[in-house]
């Protein structure tokens, strides 16, 4: 046998790890001190008010949580808010991603229309929303007398429910263009034959939808399940906006407890702690979705 | 521009300055005048408001404060205690100043017995009206009473004006909802004896009583808006412009604005009552006081307390020229006692309310006597939510001072 | 055979088209509609925009709440006049951020993803989890170490500091966007490129990210977004109209004191604007279809 | 199902022609197959009878409804697609059964009908594997195999068989031709592949620049090509074109060019005309000794194909292609005598090329 | 550029052994072809030779210097893909220059050269379509014309001609064959198509299951088989094969089967062996009358191929293809007496296929 001078190339993983190296160095030179100081501080007793009772307390945050009837209730109404924002999110997008899909007059105009909430920052929006859901001069209001289907102004975000669920429309508006954007370059992938050659399979339109679009699109699907649950957990400016958290505790989240508590009530040991709740919940579920969903939309074209 | 990122003076002397964000453009006018005449200049830096006390503390915690800032009476205890702020006792013409304000405002700025801010504007709550529905209704004299007031707003309301003659800002959000305090204090009580106990459930039942009020009004008589849950202080003013309330209880401040033609259709209709009490006497009301405070670990600290003087104390002739600069600008409420007999401060009053009640109000106005306890925000944040309970219906008014009063002990558990 | 019979042929109703269009105007109802209002409102009175019944279309049409953001004499009439003056250096420090942000984060992500979309590596979902995992710290958390670190790095106010944190932020969910379409580029295309003596830059340069091109643009669009909305980092680590941003000076026009809606919906309107543009110009590339006609099988 | 006729059919992509006023009428179980130069259209004209593809003009029949508006899964047909158009995210068996399961066949049957089929296609230790791990011959069995698992009204097949080797090929065109008699239905196969043409179908249509030139019987178009492309395109090597006249020389009328005269047996009319004679390469016959009426010639170029040997013969300067039997061994420039079988001559007109004459 | 040499190369894809410790010297400027059933492995050999596919085992060596550590781009091949992978953001012009471009050839030379392989493959008036506004056909060409148009150290083509028509075949084979007389290197050439595998190559290598059968050129492939499977693979119809054993009968050496008994007039040594009997179809002839030493049969089915009729006959339950010429009229069943060409005879063990003998 020849003895080989040749340079190696790199393996496959020593590859794919030059190729990480840049985007892990980003992240490790801001994140992670950051990211490791937050939990470092949850297991503080930290209020920035008073900075001379700081201690080291162990986990002794997480366990007041437990007993903590304010945590317990903002978990509840995070976890319907979530589900509530992600279903209507996601099944809305899809929607309007199949519909722009599609080649029709318009489409450019829409498309645009679909990334204009986006485009929207947070503090607007939530004015907006609040302008519109007013309870004396609101927009919403207007229309709906001007229809005929009120007789008189309503105070929509007095009711707990009310305030949940148009707080979740909002949300959604918001929230709607990230998951279509995704969703649609996520179509435009699908090669058109799979669509004939499935057609031709007698699938009917359902069918190729079923089986050609989704199984393409699970993982595009799992980015927005994922991101969409970790919005909806951190939804913060928009309730903040309209119903700062109530009435009472209705629309009282984790995000926005976890704010308050940091930026209101300076108690940054605590608030840490909230916030590394909300890290290990939505960490669960997206390992839970991708565990789902990842096999199952890997696959090589 | 501004760019010093070390604490305190960037080595000339100049003053780090830092306010939330209100008419930037005007403050900048004036600290102009300031450097011209002082040459002492100052970097100012407006803040968002909304995160006016978040932004100051993470840059006090990382170090990187300014020389001197407005300072919230709210915080004032906390920024103490944090070591943000240092005493002015001692200090050139602090105690003339402290003579000539209002009381209220000078114990707003105490903490712990030593002073620490000027002042920068203040303001009482009231009752504020619309004397054209009042008029309408066949009203002439605006309430003294709770239940006169509740009976004034049902003869509105029955006369068909308007559904519900009386709105309050009553959403939550992170500031104080002063027309609470307001209530209490009108009518002698109080909810924290001077050791920062509760009393609101046992020796004081005025709370309670305001609560029962509050709740009678909103769910029996129904003249307060239901809506009120749902509506912050701007969209009440914006109401009040509107003639769509008779009522609301709010900062004299507010009246500038209703009575302003060019922005109000209820212009000229608008007046100042003191509030009303639940037996119909005199008793107080709630002020809030914004000050300038001096960082503790500034380098520049002569330059810095001169700036302060000269935005919250007396000019060369003795007059508070920033107070009455803002009052005559924006109509911001001053602490000094002697300005409500300045000419020029009066007719610029008289635009919208009278000058009188106006300063009446001003005098027995008192700052709430909880703010130095740490967990003041946690206790109004859950405060909030139980008057909401109570306007609602879902929460009777003796479970509410209980829930507050437990609230109270909790935290003080929380904090010890 | 040569004699054409003209056959009458049934005309279907075009389901698919009544479906489609109702869809769309129905979404493009949804979206636009609270907009709108938002577009109408800046062109009102403040009087007029909270009036009862509501004015759809302006009964008074005004440019004053524009005017502020043109001449400075005019921002200081109004309510929040220097919130006002600052909104042109915002829009210019957002697009700077917002754009700097986007191509950053293509440009780092766009390594990552192609190791995992062509690689197969030991922990490679490991480490597509971390990454995740670095982005599921909510921001609260992290926003006052972080700005002690930017303070030591002396950047605070400066542009640096926010593309630098938008880029972590983004960086992760781009990666995942990426990973996918890349996933979608036939592997031929590449080893035809490779064969055409592309080195494996080249390759990508020239062949596979045009290829990816929708997926590109969809990551460009989340990250450019990204830097365009968010508030409360960029409230932290700026305090001057050399680095605030869009979000930060729209928060000034509603201040606890005051909040004139119309200046706000007008600042709005503007902020809404650059983005819009852009969408605008890159909506045909994302919805490009990808490979088509490129291999067999 | 199913007699499938196409009116006057056109397609135009972006205003380029690429079907143009096609009439054809396939009959029920009849096995048409579509031969035709690369990029004449074939594959647009089995997507537009499959519904993929709209016409631009005319209309399609199924047995005498029409069917234009009917989306592709309402019309019952199975096509065997050019890309093969795999499902990437589906095994093999996957793949195949697809169709199956959509028509909602319950799974053990699905699986029993991939199996035969894998058998059939010689892939049944590859049912587990995704199309990414498959040769290119693999493929398109199983696109192959996607196609005729099921039952269709018509079967559309675009050349499913040019990925494989001979041997393969041979079977694979037994197993469809068995599947033609066995489910009796129409079938529409596209191929290059002059062999499966010939040997597999009912009909042949050629087709050229979207226009079909001659639809007939295998022999009918070998034998009797309706024009000088269809001669020319039929047959491989082709048929060997000499331009020239007809003329009544030596009173006998005879083909005459610059390279040769031959006489010619036939009735003919037109004399004094400008012709093309046409002559396959088998009707060729080269002897090394003279003969009488054979011409005599230079070996160009001889080139073994197997059973036979491939020769190029140059007459006066015009190349003729001969194909003799194995073993052929003159080398450049030898001299041989080339005779032209009289019984096989072709006559084109040589302006339009249309057929004057052929044989029997 | 270049001898191309594989020593020990061998290819695992999931622990499944696709290459089999493969050995093979491409001499420079040598046109090989690789032929062999679908999935046996020639591509996945062509790629390991182009840099895409690294060998598990074994090295690859251009010119004896060792490459398998060298990427594609550096190994200065030009490749066909079977699967075409055309640039689908670029068109057909800027697809065929690419590699020009990357080579940084100055434009205008580029533009000419993309013409003139444009010219050479007939896609002229192509030049400014996507690939998705192509005919498969047209597609292939695209392919191919890539892999021309740039000058390379060695052409890998695989299976670049499976998707023309006949027509365009010949002329794209005679294209190729030119450029391998002009450019001089090394081609090494995949395909299904006997007559391309004979005409073209200077050697043939047939590969089964990853393993080199034989590599030869074409005629010795064809006449002297090494074993059983290369006689099969080569040559369609293939050739008939009878089971049956070496005997001593009546003094003479013969091969007997349970169908018949042929005399075999060669040397061969042991006897009383098993072995197996190959013979091609046109080896074979079949006659109406009977003749000595011919065998009594009967016609089983027969196909007309064009110029020869493939007749399928049994003796004694044993089919047998027969390549006759044509005319062939007769019916099934009809007797006929069929005739074995004892010069052309093939012998092979019966266990492992090894050929025992071939023809002269
Ligand atoms: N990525 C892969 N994973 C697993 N098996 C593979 C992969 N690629 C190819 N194979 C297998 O390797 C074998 C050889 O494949 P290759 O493509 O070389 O065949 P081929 O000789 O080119 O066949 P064809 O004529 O059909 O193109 C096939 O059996 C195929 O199934
Ligand atoms: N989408 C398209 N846009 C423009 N022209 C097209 C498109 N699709 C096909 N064509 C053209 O239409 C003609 C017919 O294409 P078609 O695919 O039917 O050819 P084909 O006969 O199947 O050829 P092949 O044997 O090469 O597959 C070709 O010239 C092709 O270039
Ligand atoms: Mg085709
Ligand atoms: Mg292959």
């Amino acid at each position: 046998m020849v003895a080989f001078a040749e340079r190696r190339p790199l393996g496959d993983t020593a590859k794919a790890w030059a190729l990480n190296a840049p985007a892990i160095a980003v992240i490790a030179l801001l994140v992670a001190y950051p990211i490791a100081y937050s939990f470092y501080v949850s297991l503080q007793k930290n209020n920035l008010k008073r900075p001379r009772a700081k201690r080291f307390i162990g986990f002794d945050n997480y366990r007041s949580l437990l007993s903590d009837h304010a945590f317990l209730s903002a978990l509840k109404v995070s976890a319907l808010f979530v589900v509530v924002v992600l279903g209507l999110t996601v099944v809305l997008a899809l929607i309007l991603a199949l519909v722009l899909n599609e080649r029709f007059h318009g489409r450019g105009l829409l498309l645009s229309l679909a990334l204009l909430p986006w485009a929207m920052p947070g503090v607007v929006n939530g004015l907006m929303w609040r302008t519109i859901f007013d309870a004396k001069t609101g927009a919403l209001n207007g229309l709906l007398q001007q229809l005929g289907l009120i007789d008189d102004y309503h105070a929509w975000l007095t009711s707990g429910t009310g305030a949940f669920l148009f707080t979740a429309l909002a949300q959604v508006w918001n929230t709607l263009p990230f998951s279509v954007i995704i969703l649609l370059a996520g179509l435009s992938t699908i090669p058109s034959e799979l669509y004939d050659a499935a057609t031709v399979d007698r699938a009917g339109a359902w069918r190729r939808f079923t089986q050609v679009t989704v199984p393409w699109l699970l993982h595009p699907l799992l980015i927005v399940l994922i991101l969409e649950t970790m919005n909806a957990f951190r939804a913060f400016d928009t309730i903040y906006v309209l119903t700062g958290g109530g009435p009472g505790d209705a629309t009282t989240t984790i995000a926005l407890l976890d704010v308050q508590t940091v930026l209101t009530f300076t108690d940054f040991g605590l608030g840490s702690a909230y916030a590394w709740v909300i890290t290990a919940i939505t960490l669960l579920i997206s390992v839970a979705y991708i565990g789902l969903l990842y096999r199952k939309g890997n696959f090589d074209v | 521009s501004g760019k010093s990122s070390s604490g305190g003076g960037s080595g000339d002397g100049s003053v780090k300055f830092e306010g939330w964000d209100y008419e930037a453009a005007l403050v900048q006018q004036n600290l102009d005048r300031f450097t011209k005449t002082s040459n002492i200049k100052v970097d100012y830096t407006p803040i968002t408001s909304a995160q006016y006390v978040q932004k100051v503390v993470a840059e006090f915690t990382g170090g990187g404060g300014p020389d001197a800032l407005y300072v919230y009476d709210d915080s004032l205890a906390a920024w103490v205690d944090g070591d943000y702020l240092q005493p002015l006792d001692g200090m050139a013409g602090v105690d003339e100043i402290y003579d000539a304000i209002y009381p209220g405002n000078a114990q707003a700025m105490t903490y712990d017995g030593k002073r620490y801010g000027l002042p920068y504007y203040t303001d009482a709550n009231c009752l504020t009206y619309n004397a054209g529905i009042l008029a309408k209704a066949g009203i002439s004299k605006p309430p003294a009473s709770l239940e006169e007031l509740e009976a004034q707003a049902l003869k509105i309301k029955n006369a068909g004006l308007l559904q519900y003659p009386i709105g309050l800002p009553a959403q939550l959000s992170d500031t104080w909802w002063s027309w609470v305090w307001a209530l209490v204090f009108g009518s002698g009580g109080n909810m924290f004896d001077d050791q920062q106990n509760p009393i609101m459930n046992t020796s004081d039942t005025v709370t309670k009583d305001v609560f029962s009020w509050l709740q009678q009004a909103a769910t029996k008589s129904k003249v307060i808006d239901p809506a009120s849950l749902q509506l912050l202080p701007v969209p009440v003013d914006n109401a009040m412009k509107a003639n769509r309330y008779a009522y609301t209880i709010g900062a004299r401040y507010a009246s500038r604005d209703y009575n302003d033609p060019a922005k109000s259709k209820a212009a000229g209709k608008i007046r100042m009552a003191l509030v009303p009490s639940l037996d119909g006497k005199e008793h107080a009301t709630v002020s809030n006081t914004r000050m300038y405070g001096l960082a503790k670990d500034t380098e520049v600290k002569d330059n810095a307390f001169k700036l302060l003087t000269y935005l919250g104390g007396y000019d060369d002739q003795k007059q508070p020229y920033t107070a009455k600069f803002w009052f005559l600008q924006r109509g911001l409420g001053f602490a000094y006692k002697k300005m409500v007999d300045d000419p020029t401060i009066v007719a610029a009053l008289r635009k919208f309310a009278d000058p009188k009640i106006y300063a009446h109000l001003a005098e027995i106005a008192k700052p709430r006597n909880v703010l130095g306890v740490p967990w003041y925000t946690e206790f109004e944040t859950e405060m909030h939510k139980v008057v909401q309970g109570v306007l609602s219906n879902q929460t009777q008014p003796s479970a509410a001072v209980d829930s507050l009063a437990q609230t109270a002990g909790t935290l003080k558990k929380k904090y010890s | 055979m040569t004699t054409v019979v003209k056959v009458p042929v049934r005309y279907r109703i075009p389901w698919k088209k009544i479906v489609l269009y109702v869809l769309a105007v129905g979404f493009g109802l949804y979206l636009v509609l609270p907009f709108y209002w938002i577009v109408a409102m800046s062109f009102m009175h403040e009087v007029d925009a909270i009036s009862v019944p509501p004015h759809w279309i302006p009964v008074h049409p005004t440019l004053a709440n524009y005017l502020g953001f043109v001449r400075p004499d005019a921002a200081q009439e109004l309510v929040g006049g220097r919130a006002v003056s600052e909104t042109p250096y915002s829009l210019r420090n957002s697009l700077v951020v917002a754009t700097s942000t986007a191509v950053l984060n293509l440009a780092l992500a766009t390594f990552a993803a192609y190791s995992f979309s062509r690689l197969k590596f030991r922990g490679s979902q490991v480490l597509l989890v971390l990454y995740l995992l670095t982005r599921m710290v909510p921001g609260i958390a992290i926003i006052i170490p972080f700005y002690l670190l930017m303070r030591s790095f002396g950047l605070l106010d400066t542009y640096l500091a926010l593309i630098l944190s938008y880029t972590t932020f983004a960086l992760p969910i781009t990666i995942w966007i990426l990973k996918d379409f890349f996933r979608s580029v036939p592997r031929e295309l590449e080893e035809a490129a490779r064969v055409d003596r592309c080195g494996w830059f080249r390759t990508m340069w020239t062949v596979f990210l045009p290829v990816a091109a929708p997926g590109l643009v969809a990551a460009a669009v989340f990250a450019f977004m990204t830097a365009w909305n968010e508030f409360m980092f960029a409230l932290f680590l700026t305090s001057t109209k050399a680095a605030k941003t869009i979000p930060v000076v729209a928060a000034n026009f509603a201040t606890d004191f005051n909040t004139q809606f119309t200046v706000m919906a007008a600042a709005g309107v503007l902020a809404v604007v650059p983005p819009l543009v852009l969408a605008l110009l890159f909506q045909r590339k994302l919805v490009q279809g990808m490979a088509a006609g490129s291999v067999k099988g | 199902m199913a007699e499938v006729r196409l009116d006057g059919v056109s397609k135009r992509f972006a205003n380029k022609l690429v079907v143009d006023n096609l009439n054809l009428t396939v009959e029920d179980q009849e096995f048409l197959t579509l031969v035709g130069p690369s990029g004449c259209g074939k594959s647009t004209t089995l997507r537009m009878i499959c519904g993929l593809e709209r016409a631009t003009e005319g209309n399609i029949f199924f047995d005498g409804k029409p069917v234009s508006w009917l989306p592709a899964n309402k019309r019952d047909v199975s096509m065997v697609f050019q890309s093969y158009a795999l499902y990437p995210h589906r095994t093999v068996a996957q793949n195949i059964g697809f169709a199956l399961k959509m028509m909602r066949v319950p799974k053990a049957k699905i699986t029993e009908a991939v199996q035969r089929a894998a058998r059939t296609l010689d892939i049944e230790d590859l049912l587990d594997r995704k199309p990414r791990e498959l040769s290119g011959g693999q493929r398109q069995r199983v696109a192959l195999g996607r196609a005729i698992v099921r039952d269709a009204g018509a079967y559309l097949l675009d050349e499913p068989l040019s990925n494989l080797d001979a041997q393969l090929r041979v079977l694979m065109r037994a197993e469809i031709k068995r599947l033609h008699v066995d489910v009796a239905r129409t079938f529409i196969y596209v191929t290059h592949d002059q062999v499966e043409a010939m040997t597999m179908s009912d009909r042949i249509a050629v087709m050229r620049d979207g226009v079909i030139q001659q639809c007939a019987t295998p022999e009918e178009i070998y034998e009797r090509p309706a024009n000088r492309f269809v001669a020319s395109f039929m047959g491989s090597p082709p048929m060997n074109f000499l331009t020239g006249e007809l003329s009544d020389a030596d009173g006998t009328r005879a083909f005459r060019s610059a390279a040769l005269t031959q006489p010619l047996t036939q009735r003919l009319e037109a004399a004094e005309r400008a012709v093309v004679l046409g002559i396959r390469p088998e009707d060729l016959t080269v002897s090394t000794t003279r003969v009488e009426g054979h011409h005599p010639a230079k070996v160009f170029v001889s080139e073994p194909l197997g059973p036979d040997v491939l020769v190029t013969v140059n007459i006066q300067g015009e190349l003729l292609k001969a194909r003799v039997p194995t073993p052929f061994r003159l080398g450049h420039d030898s001299t041989v005598y080339v005779g032209l079988n009289p019984d096989r001559l072709h006559l084109f007109d040589a302006a339009d090329g249309t057929a004057l004459h052929a044989p029997e």
